[in-house]
C-alpha cells in the first residue's frame, strides 16, 4: 500500500491580493464552527446507533467538514441550488437542513424530508431549501447541476428572472468525490458548463480513495483540478481541511458565476478517516500510519485553534458548543426513535408514481 | 382542419408550445440552424432563437441530464435524441433519474421533461439507425411513453408531453415522418395520455398496434374485410405507459382473439405485456391462442435492401395472421 | 460434494477459471486488495495479483468496454458491476456493441465476455442498492442472461459463462450470497446455459422463478403441498436469455396452470415473455389465467424496513397465490 | 455564422530534432500518394452513384485523407488493432480493406467483408486485418480500444506475447471526429490509457463540424489535444492535411506505444469539404467562402506538388496513377454491381445470433 499523506497546498488569494474570509464577522466564523461540530457530532452518533444494531447503513461526511460548510456559507443559503451527494450532511445542515431530518433518514422513519425514508440515508434532498435530490449513482448530478445553472442562464436572458434578485438562485453548486470524476456523467457536464459559461460550480471533495481505491488506479494526474482545462473551465485546488480556505475559494468561484462569468472546479484536497460506509472495512487498503498522519489535519481542532488565538471562540464558549450540540443531536435522535414507520401501502401505489395534474 | 405530414404536425405543435410558454426550449443535435436531421425543428430556430433552439454537444445523455435539471428548475425542455439508436448513453439519466426523481423525493420535485426520438425501421438505416426501443422503456414507472401514429394525435400527444408535470419519453415512428398525413384541427387542443384508441371497429379479432406498424394493421383489417369479410378490431395503443389494461381489454372482451403487431424484436418486445395482461385478466373471454407478430429476433435491422423488407411486419404478413387466429 | 453459499461458489468457479486459463482476468470496481464488496474476490487478489485483479475506475461503461476490447483480443474478461443497479451508464456497451457485435460482423468477431452483477432486494438497500434489472438485458438478442439460484448452478454456470464464446450477462441474487447454501461437487464440471431446470416436480400448477424467488418458490410449494395438498412444479428458470421455450412450455403442458414470480417491477418483467409464451403456444392447455406475481409498478424498492418487506414477493404471498389458482 | 478558416501549424519534430518522414523511401511515399488517391476516386464514385439514385447513402472520408494515411502507413499495418469510424475509408485501405469490399458495402451485397451487409456503408471490419468493427452510436470505440491495448500489454506481461514479435499486434489506433470526444465514452476509454501507460493512440479528426454544429458550441477548448491533459496522456496538434507530418507524429506516437511509454492524443486539424453524408445539406451552417479557403489545403494536391517538387512522382507517373485509379474503381462497381444480394433467410435466423462452441 502506497502512502498518501497530507501535503501543503498555497493559500488562494483573489487578484486583488485580498481573502475574502478576511471579512467574515466573529457571529459568522461561530456559526461555521458550529455547522461544522453539529455535523461531527450528528454523524458519530450514526456511527454509534450503527455499532449498537439500531441502524441498519450509515456513510459518513466526517473529515469532510470544512470544505463543505466553507461552500455552504459562500452561497446563498437555502436559495442558491445545491446538488450534493451522500458526504455533504455538513453542507446540507449549513443550507438549512435539520438534524431531525437526517435521524429520520437513519432510521428510516415517516416524515422523513428527503424521500419519505424511501432512499437510504445520507440521499438529502428538500426543496424548500433548494437542495435537489439525488440517486445513489454516481456523478448522475452533475450534468443535472448544469441544467439547473442553465436554467438560471435562460430565466436571467428571457427577463424571466432579475440576475440581482437575491430570493432566486443564481448558481448551482455541486458535489462529489474525486473518483467519481472517472465517470462519463462527470466529463458531459463539465463540457455543457464550459461552453455555455454557465452559473456552475462543482466541488470535488477529494478524499484520495473511491472505496479502496486510490488516486493513482483512478486516474494519470494528480490534481483533478487539471481535469478542469479540457473543459474551459478553471480549476482550483484548496485544502479541504481549512474551512477558510475553502471559504476563501467558493466566494471567488460565487462572484464568478453571479457576475455571469463562467464555471469553476474546485478539488478540495481532504480525507475520510473513518471507512467508506459502515459496510466497509478499511484495513485492506490503507496504512493506520496514513490514517494517523490526516487526522492529525482534523479541520475541527483547525479551525477552533484558529478561532481560540483570534479570540473568536473561549474554551467556555466551545465547551457551551459541544453541550448545545449534544442536546440537539440527543433531541433529533429522540424525535427520530418516536416518529412512526411510514404506512406501507400508499409507497407500494403505482398511483403515487407520476405527479398529478398538467401544466398549462 | 388541415391535411399535414406527421413530421409537420410535429413541428406545429413544438412551435405553438414555445408561442404559448417562454419556459419551452429545445435542445439536441443539430436542432439549430440546420433544422433537426429530419427537420422537425426547421425554422424554429429562426423564430425563437439560439437561446431557445439550442444545440447540445454530441453527448446524448447529456442532453437529457440538462433537461432534468432545467426541468427541476420550472422550465420546459423538449430534449430531441436524434436517433431511438442514440439514447443507450442517456438510460441512467433516464430510468435512474428521470422516471425516479418524483417517487424518490416523495413527490416534492418532479420533472416536467419531454424526450422526443425517431424510431422504427425501414429507412435503410440497419443496425444503429431502425431501433424500436419502447420496451425498454415501458419497464420504468415514473416515465411515460408515448408513440403517435398520426398526424393528429403526435400534435396532440406532444403537446400534452410538453405540459404533462412527469417525464415523457416520445418516440416518432420516423418512417411515417412525411409517409403518413391526416386530418388536424385548426385550433387549440391535446390528446390525453393515457388511454388507447379504437381505430377500426370490429367483433372478430382484435389486433393492438402502435406507430407504423397501426397503419399497417389498418390496411391489413381492411384487406381481410374485403377478400375475407374478417371484422377485425385496430387498437392504436398510442400511451404504452402507462399501461390501459382496462382499454387493451375492453377490446378483447368482445373478440376473444388478439393479434400484437410491433416491429421491434419478438422477445420480451412490448407485445409480451399485452399478451400477459390478456392471458390473466382476459382468460375466460380467450377464444384463441394470443398471437404476436414482430421483428424477428436479431441485434438489428439488416441494411441490406432485401432483408431489411422481410424484417419488419407488413400489411400483409398482419392479414395472413389475423386470417389464421380467424379461422382458429 | 461440500456444502458451500453461493458466494463461495461463485468465487471458487472464478478461481478455477483464472487458474484453468491464463487469458482470464477480472477487473470491476474494488475488486483488488479489497475483494469486492460483497467479498466475491476475496483472496484471489493474492493468489493471482494486480494484472489479472485489476481495480477500475469508478466507470461502468469503461468496464464492460474494456472487457468489450480484451475478449475480442482474445483475453475472458469476467467484469463486475458492483451493484446491478449501476449498470445503466453501461447499456450502451452491452446492448448497442457486445450484443450486436458477431451478429454486426457476420460471425467474424465475438466478444467471450462475462459481466457479474449482484441484483435483487431484501438488503436495505432502497432504490438503488436492491433493483433486478433482468428485463431490460432479456431484450438484447446476442445477449446471454443467466441467473443461478443455487451454489450447484452459480458455480456450473459461471464457468460455461466463461468458457463461453459470446457475452453472458450474470445475475446473483445478492440477498443470497450467504443466505443460500446448497451442496457443491468435487471435481470440475459446468452446467450448460440454455436450459431450465425443474427443481420440485408437481401436476396441479407450475410455478416459475428465477434466482432468490426460485428459493421462496419452493417454500411455497412445500407449505401448499403439506397444508392443502397442492402439487407444484417449479421451474427455476436459470437461463433467461436465449428463452428455452420448449423447457418452459413442457412443465405447462402437465399443469395447465401457471403462476410467474419475479421480484422485479411488475409491468414489463421477464414474466411477461413467460406468459407470452403459455399464452400463445400454450393455449390448448390452458386452464387457468397466467397470474404474474412480482414487485409493484413503483419505481424502486423503499428502504424503510417495513415498506421494503412488503415489496418482495415473500413465500406465504406466492402459496396463497398458487391455492388461488389451484382452485380456479 | 462564424468562419472557420484554416490555420498555420507548426510541424511536429520529435525530440531528436529529425522527421520521421525523411527516412520514407520514394516507393513508400508513391505508396501513400496512391492510396489517398484511390480513397479519394473511390469516395468520389460513391457520391456519382448516389446522385445516379444507384446507391441510397454515402458518408464520405473526403479530406480526411492525408491523416489517415499518414497514420496507417506508421503502424504495423494489418497487424496492429484499427478501431475505426466512418470516415475511415483511407485508413482502412491503407491497412488491406478492397475497394471492392467498399463497393459491396454502398450496395449492400452479399460477399460485403464487414458485416455482409448488415451494417450501412463505412461500417469497416476485417478480422483478418485486425481491423475492429465499429456501430454508429459515435466514440463507443475509444474504450474498445482501450480494452484491446490493454490485451496487448496483459499478454506481453503474462508472457502470452513477445513484445518485439511483429506478427502480433503492438498497439490499437482509434480515430473519431472531435465533436464525439463531447461523449463520456471518451471521457472513460482515454482514462483507462492514461491509468494504465496503454500502447494506444486515439487519432481525432477534428473536421470542425458535428454535421451542423461547430466547434465553440461543442466545447469550450479550441484544441482537442488539450483535453489529454486532463488524463495524463501526450497530446499533439498536427495539420492533418499533411500526410507527412501525420505520419511523423503518429510515427511518434507508434513507437512510444512499441515501448511502452503510453498513449497518444492526436489532434488533426482537417476539414470535410462535402457535406456531412448524402442525407445533408451543409449550406444551412457554414459559408460557401469558407469551404472555398478550405479546400485550397486539399490533402492531395499538397501531396502531389511536394512529390513532383521532391522528384518522387512525375506529371506521367501522376496519369498512370490516375488511370490505374480508374480502373480499380470501375471494377470494384463491376463486381459489386454483379454480386448478388445476400439470402434473406440466414440473416433474420435467431440462431445466427450467438457464436457457436465453447472455449475451453
Ligand atoms: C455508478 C456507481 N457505481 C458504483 C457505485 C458504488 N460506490 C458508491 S461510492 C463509491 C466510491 C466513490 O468514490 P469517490 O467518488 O471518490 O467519493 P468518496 O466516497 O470517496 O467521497 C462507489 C464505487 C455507485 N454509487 N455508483
Ligand atoms: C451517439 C450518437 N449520437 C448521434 C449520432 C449521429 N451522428 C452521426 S455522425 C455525427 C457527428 C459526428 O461529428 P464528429 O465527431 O465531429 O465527426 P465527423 O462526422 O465530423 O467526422 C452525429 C451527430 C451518432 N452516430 N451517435
Ligand atoms: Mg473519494
Ligand atoms: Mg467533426
Amino acid at each position: 500500500m502506497t502512502n498518501h499523506a497530507p501535503a501543503e497546498i498555497t493559500a488562494f488569494v483573489t487578484a486583488s491580493g485580498s481573502r475574502p474570509s478576511d471579512s467574515l464577522s466573529d457571529d459568522t466564523l461561530r456559526d461555521m464552527y458550529w455547522m461544522m461540530l453539529l455535523s461531527r457530532r450528528l454523524d458519530e452518533r450514526a456511527w454509534i446507533l450503527h455499532r449498537q444494531g439500531r441502524i441498519a447503513f450509515h456513510i459518513s461526511g466526517m473529515g469532510h467538514e470544512a470544505c463543505q460548510v466553507g461552500a455552504g456559507f459562500a452561497i446563498n443559503r437555502g436559495v442558491d441550488y445545491v446538488h450534493p451527494y451522500y458526504r455533504d450532511l455538513a453542507l446540507v445542515l449549513t443550507v438549512g437542513f435539520t438534524p431531525e431530518g437526517f435521524m429520520l433518514s437513519l432510521l428510516g422513519k415517516a416524515g422523513e424530508p428527503s424521500s419519505g425514508a424511501r432512499q437510504m440515508p445520507s440521499h438529502f434532498s428538500a426543496k424548500w431549501l433548494n437542495i435537489l435530490s439525488h440517486s445513489s449513482p454516481v456523478a448522475t448530478q452533475v450534468p443535472q447541476a448544469a441544467g439547473l445553472a442553465f436554467a438560471i442562464q435562460y430565466k436571467i436572458s428571457h427577463g424571466l428572472q432579475d440576475p440581482n434578485d437575491d430570493t432566486q438562485p443564481r448558481l448551482a453548486l455541486t458535489c462529489l468525490g474525486e473518483g467519481s470524476t472517472s465517470q462519463g456523467e462527470w466529463h458531459e457536464g463539465m463540457n455543457w458548463a464550459g461552453v455555455h459559461k454557465l452559473p456552475f460550480i462543482c466541488l470535488v471533495q477529494n478524499n484520495i480513495y473511491a472505496i479502496s481505491v486510490p488516486m493513482e488506479r483512478q486516474m494519470a494526474v494528480s490534481d483533478v483540478a487539471d481535469r478542469a482545462a479540457a473543459y474551459g473551465v478553471e480549476g482550483l485546488v484548496v485544502d479541504g481541511n481549512d474551512v477558510l480556505a475553502c471559504y476563501d475559494v467558493m466566494a471567488y468561484a460565487r462572484d464568478k458565476a453571479y457576475a455571469g462569468d463562467g464555471s469553476t472546479l474546485i478539488e478540495a484536497k481532504t480525507y475520510r478517516p473513518v471507512p467508506h460506509s459502515s459496510d466497509d472495512d478499511d484495513r485492506s487498503y490503507r496504512t493506520r500510519d496514513e490514517v494517523e498522519q490526516w487526522k492529525k489535519k482534523d479541520p475541527i481542532s483547525r479551525f477552533q485553534k484558529v478561532l481560540l488565538e483570534r479570540g473568536v471562540l473561549t474554551q467556555n464558549a466551545i465547551n457551551d458548543l459541544e453541550a448545545k450540540a449534544k442536546s440537539v443531536v440527543d433531541s433529533a435522535q429522540r424525535a427520530a426513535e418516536d416518529a412512526p414507520y411510514p404506512d406501507v401501502e400508499p409507497n407500494l401505489d403505482p398511483r403515487s408514481v407520476y405527479a398529478p395534474g398538467d401544466l398549462a | 382542419m388541415r391535411n399535414m405530414t406527421l413530421i409537420d404536425a410535429i413541428r406545429e405543435a413544438m412551435d405553438e408550445e414555445m408561442a404559448r410558454d417562454e419556459r419551452v426550449f429545445i435542445t439536441g443535435e443539430d436542432v439549430g440552424q440546420r433544422g433537426g436531421v429530419f427537420r422537425a425543428t426547421m425554422g424554429l430556430f429562426d423564430k425563437y432563437g439560439p437561446t431557445r433552439i439550442i444545440d447540445s454537444p454530441l453527448a446524448e445523455l447529456s442532453i437529457v441530464a440538462i433537461g432534468i435539471g432545467a426541468a427541476m428548475a420550472d422550465l420546459r425542455p423538449i430534449c430531441e435524441i436524434q436517433f431511438a439508436d442514440f439514447i443507450h448513453p442517456a438510460m441512467n439519466q433516464i430510468m435512474n433519474e428521470a422516471a425516479k426523481m418524483y417517487y424518490r423525493s416523495n413527490g416534492t420535485w418532479n420533472v416536467p421533461m419531454t424526450i422526443r426520438a425517431p424510431y422504427g425501421g425501414g429507412i435503410g438505416g440497419a443496425l444503429y439507425h431502425s431501433q424500436s426501443l419502447e420496451a425498454y422503456f415501458t419497464h420504468c414507472p415514473g416515465l411515460k411513453v408515448v408513440i403517435p401514429s398520426t398526424p393528429h394525435d403526435a400534435k396532440g400527444l406532444l403537446k400534452s408531453a410538453v405540459r404533462d408535470p412527469n417525464p415523457v419519453l416520445y418516440f416518432e415512428p420516423k418512417k411515417g415522418y412525411r409517409a403518413i398525413k391526416g386530418d388536424v384541427p385548426d385550433g387549440e387542443y391535446t390528446v390525453p395520455i393515457g388511454p388507447i384508441n379504437i381505430t377500426h371497429t370490429g367483433t372478430d379479432v382484435t389486433v393492438y398496434a402502435y406507430g407504423m406498424m397501426a397503419h399497417y394493421c389498418l390496411q391489413a383489417a381492411e384487406t381481410v374485410k374485403q377478400q375475407d369479410g374478417i371484422s377485425t378490431e385496430v387498437v392504436d395503443v398510442r400511451t404504452l405507459l402507462p399501461v390501459d389494461r382496462e382499454g387493451i381489454l375492453n377490446s378483447f372482451k368482445k373478440t376473444g382473439k388478439a393479434l400484437i403487431v410491433y416491429e421491434d424484436n419478438f422477445t420480451m418486445g412490448y407485445g409480451a405485456e399485452i399478451a400477459a395482461v390478456l392471458a390473466d385478466d382476459g382468460f375466460e373471454y380467450m377464444d384463441g391462442p394470443i398471437r404476436r407478430l414482430a421483428g424477428p429476433d436479431v441485434p438489428g435491422v439488416p441494411f441490406s435492401h432485401p432483408v431489411q423488407e422481410e424484417f419488419m411486419p407488413s400489411p400483409q404478413k398482419i392479414a395472413d395472421a389475423i386470417r389464421d387466429l380467424a379461422a382458429y
